[in-house]
């Protein structure tokens, strides 16, 4: 596998234009990888739009940050406002795309990201208002767990973040879009074979026989 | 119309038991000045009401409180940040109310606004529809959530005017919603100046919402104070 | 009756450091009678703190009104916002003071003033949430219509723009404080005798006895 | 990402029948040069969205689409200040949809924000009764309105960089909400700058709400324009 094969494989949904909110991890690291001449705006739900990289030591400013409380930069034409107007912003539909981790997605688009009873009790932050929101739903995930686990289900078994909103699945072994009539494969990473997708997915692949 | 008093005429706002909203997100733009005082004070069983936790990590600014086990109950969207208050809200010394971000802030801002309720579509099909009354509006799914008003809010901005209107600087996130929603607004600031001084324009909350104004960290000292803060976590 | 009675006669309600917003009219006359060294704050609904007179010719700003949409100038400290933050504002209990005209108010603090159905159709425009919101309210009106009718009624025959709000009333005959139990006579204008109040009254003025 | 335009492709927008919000507040801060234009065009069959009517005394800004008879309905909180409006809602030329100023205000809010609904105490135990539904929490009455989407705004601001941020001078009155409720946003502007100059604490807009910019007249003009219109009208 690549490396960076997810960030990568997500910075080809940028198109010239997006607003766009990253989720924190693999989603964030995508924007190294925005193609040259596409112009995509990045906002933080803490109330930014068009920030750039983190500054150098000695230039930051401690009321410039994203969401988790990180240094970054304003790009000229960047503008910052309240909590108030960056959540009318995503919940009012007007952003183009988020690109979200998870601990588990199904064939429904539905996306379990929040929660894991007894264990990951964090809350739920912006993300429920972002998978609302946004025009577009990317989930950015590896294929499996830890323990070789399918993330991707027929149903999910973890307390939902949002109940079908998903409209692109990246992993480390292939691409799905989520139509209403169910998941579609439309690529597979270097090197993975259908059969071994297949195997690794729990939920059902609707053209699973065009790519066997 | 707001009176300058110092940190520690301020804090004596803050009762036991005060139900207190924190400006900020995840430890940017809070009253660091006013959180300490808190903690000197050693003020217990208060309601916080916050976006978020405090800096990732625990132990910065809100994150005090949590250490400090001066926290009754917490009103947020996110408390990941914080290893010490996730424990303490498992072992069931601090109650959680959760709503989803943009619903908090709304809740917020209902309650500065005289509003009766926040009505959204955001949590349906999830476990938040237990925390909430739903409606149908039109053949569609909705919750309704109640409004948050606070007894205290400290807040933080750039600067103020004597009149207490306040500028600020970079994202204000959660600061100016949180001063209409408090019977006492206590804003902790870079600077005081001249009325005049900030022009009509870049007042971000107006005199009328603030009650007291405290002189906080400079800019520069807050400058330097994030910069450590910044470069001993490695995001710097 | 001397020479506008009732805007000098608001004006002694002013307290210092009162935020206050003012009804068009006799209202807002009284601005020109805030007692020497009390600062009062006037807001504008349509998204102005600390307002003052209306600019020399030459120096007006197409962008700096008031409610009515005229010229004014604003003061040092004065701030500017949009329309969800004034009715935030005033919505939110955080105005101290508002003085509004009447055409009709009753002994229960009910104020009709927006609506003469088949005459006057203007729309309530802010005035609901003025009533409703501020912390205090005044009517301020002549003490009977054109034609020598009462308006300060048992129980408002018009429309009502709120009910039970009405903290004082201030007329050309006489000033009233509405209590939960009712109407209490204050004060009597200039040469004015309580028999000729209770005559053009037609509320119940409770301590009436006091003053007879 | 903003557009800019010339008005006369701007108002090609505006179709028959559009429901279209207009920004300003009774004659000020409003979108003069999209309004002539739209006059210029006849569009008809509008429905118009607007806090109040035209400038007082009629037949100025919007009041000109009103004696152009150019509107179907008027989605407003106030209309007292033109008499042709009026008129033509008593003779049911134009169908009149009234709600209180400040819940005009959260329902086109509401429209931006997708927010379900507004819950409001204001107007509980008037007519305004009629207009909504009642519902109570914690044994209060409320008064429950819906949005207010529109599928074109045309808002005025100060300036605009070419992404489509907006400055605002003075009162921005509703045009930083209307900017938000409309699938189609039509900013005019008295100039267009660079991007970059603007700051970008100065942005009252962000571009990512706005589609189109418009070269409306500068502000030396529109300050002539007004001081004209005061002084006729005795009020300056």
């Amino acid at each position: 596998m690549p490396k960076n094969y997810i960030a990568k494989r997500i910075a080809k949904e940028f198109k010239d234009g997006m607003y766009v909110n990253l989720g924190i991890g693999i989603p964030t690291e995508s924007a190294n990888y925005i193609p040259e001449g596409t112009h995509v705006y990045l906002q933080t739900e803490n109330g930014g739009l068009m920030f750039g990289p983190k500054p150098q030591r000695g230039e930051s400013n401690p009321d410039i940050a994203n969401a988790g409380a990180e240094p970054i930069t304003m790009l000229p034409g960047g503008a910052v406002f309240d909590v108030a107007t960056s959540f009318a912003m995503i919940r009012g539909g007007h952003i183009d795309m988020t690109v979200v981790g998870a601990l588990e997605v199904d064939q429904e688009g539905s996306i379990a990201s929040w929660k894991i009873p007894g264990k990951l009790l964090t809350g739920m932050g912006g993300a429920m208002d972002l998978l609302y929101g946004c025009k577009e739903v990317i989930v950015a995930m590896t294929h499996t767990d830890k323990y070789g686990k399918a993330k991707i289900r027929k149903k999910c078994t973890l307390p939902l973040t949002a109940a079908g909103v998903a409209d692109l699945i990246i992993t480390d072994k292939a691409v799905f879009r989520v139509n209403k009539d169910g998941l579609y494969l439309e690529e597979l990473a270097p090197g993975v074979t259908a059969s071994e997708v297949k195997q690794l997915t729990e939920a059902e692949i609707v053209n699973i026989k065009e790519w066997e | 119309m707001a009176m300058q008093i110092t940190p520690e005429e301020a804090v004596k706002k803050i009762k036991n038991k005060s139900s207190v909203m924190i400006g900020g997100f995840l430890g940017a733009a809070v009253p660091l000045v006013m959180i300490d005082k808190m903690v000197a004070e050693k003020i217990k069983d208060l309601t916080v009401i916050s976006i978020g936790a405090g800096y990732r990590g625990g132990g910065v600014d809100i994150g005090k409180l949590v250490l400090n086990r001066q926290i009754a109950k917490y009103i947020t969207a996110h408390v990941g940040t914080d290893p010490n208050l996730i424990k303490q809200i498992v072992n069931q010394e601090i109650e959680l109310e959760l709503s989803p971000m943009g619903t908090f802030v709304e809740r917020v801002r209902a309650g500065g606004a005289g509003l009766g309720a926040v009505v959204t579509p955001v949590g349906i099909g999830t476990e938040v529809e237990d925390m909430a009354e739903k409606i149908i509006i039109d053949e569609k799914e909705y919750l309704l959530f109640k409004p948050i008003h606070a007894d205290v809010a400290i807040i933080k901005a750039f600067r103020s005017d004597s009149l207490g209107n306040l500028q600020y600087k970079g994202m204000s996130n959660t600061n100016p919603i949180m001063a209409t929603a408090a019977d006492i607004v206590i804003a902790e600031v870079d600077e005081i100046v001249e009325v005049g001084e900030i022009n009509c324009e870049a007042i971000g909350t107006p005199g009328i919402f603030v009650d007291y104004i405290v002189q906080g960290h400079t800019y520069e000292e807050r400058k330097e104070i994030y910069e450590a803060l910044w470069i001993s976590t490695n995001k710097l």
